[in-house]
């Protein structure tokens, strides 16, 4: 037996505690190989282990849902026999030390997410978080996620139909690269991982084994700190053509009965993969590594355990189904092997050159993992900032200017254009908007009626100022913002990104963040299908502002159904549903024209945002409403920029702030507001005084021009604004 | 009319092109996978956009040399009409079938957005739905979409006629502004010498739902659908 | 034996990478840098046993499939 | 003078490429074909003197643009 000196352990990442409880699991002290199984195996990364007990508490079902959190993707009902499949991961820690393949192994990684359950990718998004601008490492940073993330989309054939993006100091030393694919499969043919029948067997397909990214899991729970450079792991290199492959491969052979139970390889690769399905089904396994498919030579059973190589899966089969599935295999020239059998011992044997390499038994590894209650304290609430200790612009529309071009709020189209966001035919609203739109394919390519919208979104600013506040804030812009392209929102997937948990006040970040997506969720009827967790994104002490990021999903009956931003001529009513109070603390307009990151954020009122949101959807159903774009960063004018913008017709806003400071009315960030282009402002408006939801007509579109009180803004102005900041950025490196 | 689809291991667009066919020529074409050797009896062969074989060497080299772009040649030769979009562009400029490469995009990025096209005739089985002059506004998405030929043979090409499309302001301007790739006089896609293999980067296939992409690229499926028929009630 | 093959574009033809490189270079403060040209560089492990045939077979190989030879040349080495 | 640099992957890296290379190949028929691995090649005009400055200056090049020293390695000649 090695021995295991508690440097070694150490170096796992295990504390003394942990490696007491292995020794009383195993009652003898592990090899070296089947010490780096329990390491990745109980890595934050892996075992959740200082969220589970809070994660626990969120709403995860509904009528809609088939399959919430603890399979590889959420699933949700559409009708129709087709069910929706999606999940939201991160890359944090891969992408910052090489942004390309960090980023597009992050993509690789989600997809394989969602085709392992059996349904066809049919859009990806991105949710990023950059340095500030003026740190030395963003663009390049920024340049090299962004070509990553198209680089691997783009050739496996999946759109990439939004994201978000912002820049903040705080993420100077640990970027956010979050990615989220969303499937279609048949309801009645999906694939769960949980493994059973003693005797089937164990195959592995797809790319070789190479010693890529060994203690990338265990890295992705660690801080980073100054000698990280030292310690780099060998970076994965993302194959998206085999990828391509791995899916045609994989959803060809889901049309047979030939998979038994099917799991992708991902974090801590070989090992996680194995003991999840054999843990689920609860049967034992045993694995003789001598036949898995190795790139290099001479790769020892810690390596084979731990690799994290890209672009493989596990399969347990059907007795007698492996010709099937080798033909299939072989027509798309993937490696396939059987490498073992499912067995009822309840242990993992792990079989090299004749050897017993590991025997671990399974449950004890994948369900007795740590559990921390870690201590955390709430975060202080901080005070309201009134609109009249906030100074006023001398020129609004010049203040709209500088907003509209500054990092957070320019557009984002150099990011986008470098998605292929077209690609399966299937795109209705582009990049742009509030939210992606697609039409509803069936995984065999049949064309449907339906309409999936998906957006992502979170506002680190108002979580840092209040994690509860702002958790909620986040889910209902992603509520919002499927409403307002005419959808109904179905459910969400949460990717919580945070500092060092260990922490009280970060652990109290995230036990706020975890109330308030409950609270939105449990008002929304809007459950979590699935998540993650990332944590540790601090660097040298440094963590990153409270990133719950939300991706969410919403059904259209029709696709044509669907309505844009974009103003759609001259002659409309602009009308501002729901009620303006004028909040400016953590806006932008505090940030970026009055120079202060100060306050508390906006307050949620969850059934007022419920109210307006249905009553936004049933207009849009109704025909009533020819745009729409609900608020968010900015407030109403630049929202009302942005609808300008995307239709090329200008508008004329009326004064009718009542007793709001012009500034507040203009630039507050209150919540649960939507602003329409409408034909006819008296029928919406009676409409939603009707339900109990203040509206009010507030200008007129025509022209070329913004136009407020007199003083006019150029859309060309504004759009070389808008459009200018970050090609500009880009090029200046 | 029949058309067929070529289908390598990494072709994307192929369902893009599939539904845009059946659209207008009223059945759907014939799906073909890349190691076939024989091709049914067909009135037009598309080769699809996507990364046929990964395209990590260079665009469409390795596709170029699959078995089916053997027998795609030969039908060509024999006079069939042949359509490459996109990847299908670079493996047809690889076969020989068309003159010229397609470079790495001169921002060196991977570029999705709509552009605008100039029809240069209207004359071919390709380009009946058009006038001469018109402009349709339809998608590229590509990353090695650069048109390069030496300057005799560009010379040549617009001598012949066999320039088909070029890249251009929505007013039919030609503008380095307006030419997403920097490729070469803004050609978007060329003709062999016989004007029955036409080679094009930008997507017709994504612009041909009024809903998905508009309609800009819709003619260019009808005029094919329109020409084809007519030769081939004229050779019966 | 192992062929080492240079993959460089003919003169005349537009180099967009090499120029970018040039460009970033600059922009990071090198100066005095002129021309910047970017290739590819193959090496390929071969079971021949004969330098002359290993060369003609990789010659070959740049032919058919590693040079586009409208717009690039080739250049082997054959090594061991 | 004329700096010749060439990037290549580091051992133990995957290599999409080298590896499509090495299958196209073989498809092609050319049988005997082991490992294939791809890198970059860049020539690089520079109005330096001194051999010793340029590989200097090189060398900096490819730290800090030419390669990406997480997965590359680079080697650089100096002519003229
Ligand atoms: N990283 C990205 N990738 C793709 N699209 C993006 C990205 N970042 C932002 N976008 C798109 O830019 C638009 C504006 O983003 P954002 O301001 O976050 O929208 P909203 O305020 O409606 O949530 C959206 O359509 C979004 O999808
Ligand atoms: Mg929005």
């Amino acid at each position: 037996m090695d021995g295991i000196s508690p440097d070694i352990v150490a170096e796992h990442g295990l504390t003394s505690e942990e490696y007491d409880k292995i020794l009383e699991i195993l009652g003898r002290a592990p090899n070296l190989t089947e010490l780096g199984v329990f390491s990745v195996m109980w890595s934050e990364h892996c075992s959740y282990k200082s969220s589970k007990k809070w994660l626990k508490t969120l709403p995860t079902t509904g009528p809609q849902v088939i399959c919430g959190p603890g399979e590889n993707a959420g699933i949700v009902d559409i009708g129709d026999g087709l069910a929706v499949v999606f999940k939201m991961e991160s890359h944090n820690h891969p992408s910052f030390i090489e942004p390309y393949q960090g980023a597009a192994t992050g993509v690789g990684g989600i997809l394989r997410d969602v085709f392992t359950m059996g349904a066809r990718p049919v859009a990806n998004m991105n949710a990023l978080r950059f340095g500030s601008p003026d740190h030395p490492k963003t663009r390049h940073l920024v340049s090299g996620v962004v070509a990553g993330i198209g680089g691997y989309g783009n050739c496996v054939g999946v759109p990439t139909v939004g994201g978000e993006c912002n820049f903040h100091s705080s993420y100077d030393g640990n970027i956010l690269v979050n990615a989220m694919t969303v499937g279609i499969a048949e309801k009645d043919r999906i694939f769960y991982s949980a493994a059973t029948g003693a005797g089937n067997p164990v195959v592995y397909v797809g790319s070789k084994t190479g010693r890529d990214g060994i203690h990338g899991a265990t890295m992705a729970s660690a801080e980073f700190n100054e000698d990280s450079e030292e310690k780099r792991p060998t970076v994965q290199v993302g194959d998206p053509f085999t990828e391509k492959l791995l899916i045609e491969a994989c959803l060809e052979l889901m049309a047979t009965d030939a998979i038994v139970a099917i799991q992708d390889m991902g974090a801590a690769g070989l090992t996680s993969s194995s003991f999840e399905m054999a843990s689920k089904g609860g049967v034992g396994v045993e694995l003789d590594l001598d036949r898995v498919p190795a790139r290099e030579e001479n790769m020892t059973a810690y390596e084979f355990l731990l690799s994290e190589s890209q672009e493989r899966m596990l399969m347990v089969l059907r007795p007698g189904a492996e010709d099937t599935a080798r033909a299939i295999f072989d027509k798309w020239e993937l490696d396939f092997a059987v490498v073992g059998h499912l067995t009822d011992t309840g242990r993992m044997v792990i079989k090299m050159n004749g050897d017993v390499a590991a025997d671990l038994p399974i449950d004890p590894l994948a369900l007795a993992s740590p559990e921390y209650d870690r201590p955390w304290t709430p975060s202080p609430k901080l005070a309201e900032v009134t609109s009249d200790s906030v100074p006023a612009p001398d020129d609004p529309l010049a203040a709209l200017e500088t907003l509209m071009g500054s990092p957070d709020l320019c557009s984002r189209r150099w990011i986008w254009e470098q998605y292929d966001h077209l690609v399966m035919g299937d795109t209705v609203q582009r990049p742009g908007g509030d939210a992606g739109v697609i039409r509803v394919q069936r995984p065999n390519g049949e064309v449907t009626n339906k309409g999936l919208a998906i957006t992502t979104d979170v506002t680190p600013r108002y979580c840092f100022a209040d994690p509860e506040e702002g958790a909620k804030q986040a889910v209902v812009e992603a509520w919002r913002n499927l409403t307002a392209v005419g959808a109904l929102p179905l459910a969400i997937t949460d990717n919580m990104n945070f500092g060092n948990p260990e922490r009280p006040q970060i652990m109290g970040q995230f036990v706020g963040a975890v109330a308030g997506i409950r609270a939105a969720c449990d008002a929304l009827n809007f459950p979590v299908v699935s998540g993650n967790v990332s944590l540790y994104n601090e660097t040298a002490g440094e963590a990153i502002l409270p990133t719950p990021a939300i991706g969410a999903v919403g059904l259209l009956e029709r696709f044509d159904g669907s309505v844009g931003i974009a103003l759609p001529g001259d002659g409309y009513a602009l009308v501002l549903v729901g009620e303006t109070r004028g909040h400016l603390g953590q806006s932008l307009y505090l940030r970026e024209i009055a120079g202060r990151e100060e306050g508390a954020p906006p307050p949620v009122d969850l059934a007022v945002e419920k109210r307006t949101g249905d009553f936004i959807r049933h207009a849009i159903a109704d025909k009533l409403i020819a745009a729409c774009h609900d608020l968010s960063d900015g407030g109403l004018l630049v929202a009302l920029a942005e609808m300008a913008l995307a239709g090329d017709t200008g508008a004329v806003l009326e004064d009718v702030n009542g007793k709001i400071a012009q500034h507040a009315w203009l630039f507050g960030e209150d919540q649960g507001r939507y602003l329409v282009a409408v034909r006819d402002a008296g029928a919406l408006v009676s409409a939603a005084q009707a339900a109990g939801i203040p509206a009010q007509k507030i200008g007129e579109t025509g022209g070329k021009e913004l136009i407020l009180q007199g003083s006019s803004l150029a859309l060309d102005a504004l759009r070389s604004a808008h459009e200018g900041w970050f090609p500009g950025y880009m090029a200046a490196g | 009319m029949t058309a067929a689809i070529i289908v390598f291991p990494g072709s994307n667009r192929e369902r893009d092109m599939r539904l845009a066919l059946e659209a207008s020529f009223g059945r759907a074409p014939v799906m073909v996978w890349h190691r076939e050797t024989a091709l049914p009896d067909v009135d037009l062969i598309v080769v699809p956009g996507g990364f046929s074989y990964g395209d990590y060497l260079r665009s469409g080299a390795m596709a170029a040399h699959s078995p089916i772009m053997r027998e795609v040649k030969a039908r060509a030769e024999a006079g069939v009409h042949v359509l490459g979009v996109c990847n299908g562009f670079q493996v047809l400029c690889e076969t020989g079938l068309l003159p010229g490469a397609l470079m790495r995009n001169a921002s060196l990025k991977f570029i999705c957005r709509d552009v605008h096209l100039r029809v240069e005739r209207a004359d071919t089985a390709f380009t009946g739905g058009y006038q001469k002059g018109d402009v349709m506004r339809v998608p590229v998405a590509h990353h090695d979409g650069n048109y390069f030929a030496d300057t005799a043979t560009l010379d040549r090409l617009e001598g012949e006629g066999q320039v088909a499309v070029r890249y251009c302001a929505p007013d039919g301007a030609i503008t380095d502004a307006a030419n997403p790739n920097g490729s070469q006089r803004s050609i978007a896609g060329v003709y062999n010498d016989r004007f029955n293999v036409l080679g094009m980067m930008p997507h017709p296939e994504d612009a041909t739902h009024a809903l998905l992409g508009g309609l800009g690229g819709k003619p260019l499926f009808d005029g094919m659908a329109g020409a084809l028929k007519e030769l081939k009630g004229a050779a019966a | 034996m192992k062929a080492k093959v240079h993959v460089t574009l003919k003169s005349g033809v537009l180099d967009p990478q090499g120029k970018a490189v040039g460009h970033a270079l600059a922009s990071l403060g090198f100066d005095g840098v002129g021309d910047v040209r970017q290739g590819k560089y193959i090496e390929i492990d071969l079971n021949d046993t004969d330098a002359g045939t290993a060369r003609a077979r990789v010659e070959d190989m740049c032919q058919k499939l590693l040079a586009n030879t409208v717009i690039e040349n080739y250049h082997v080495d054959i090594e061991g």
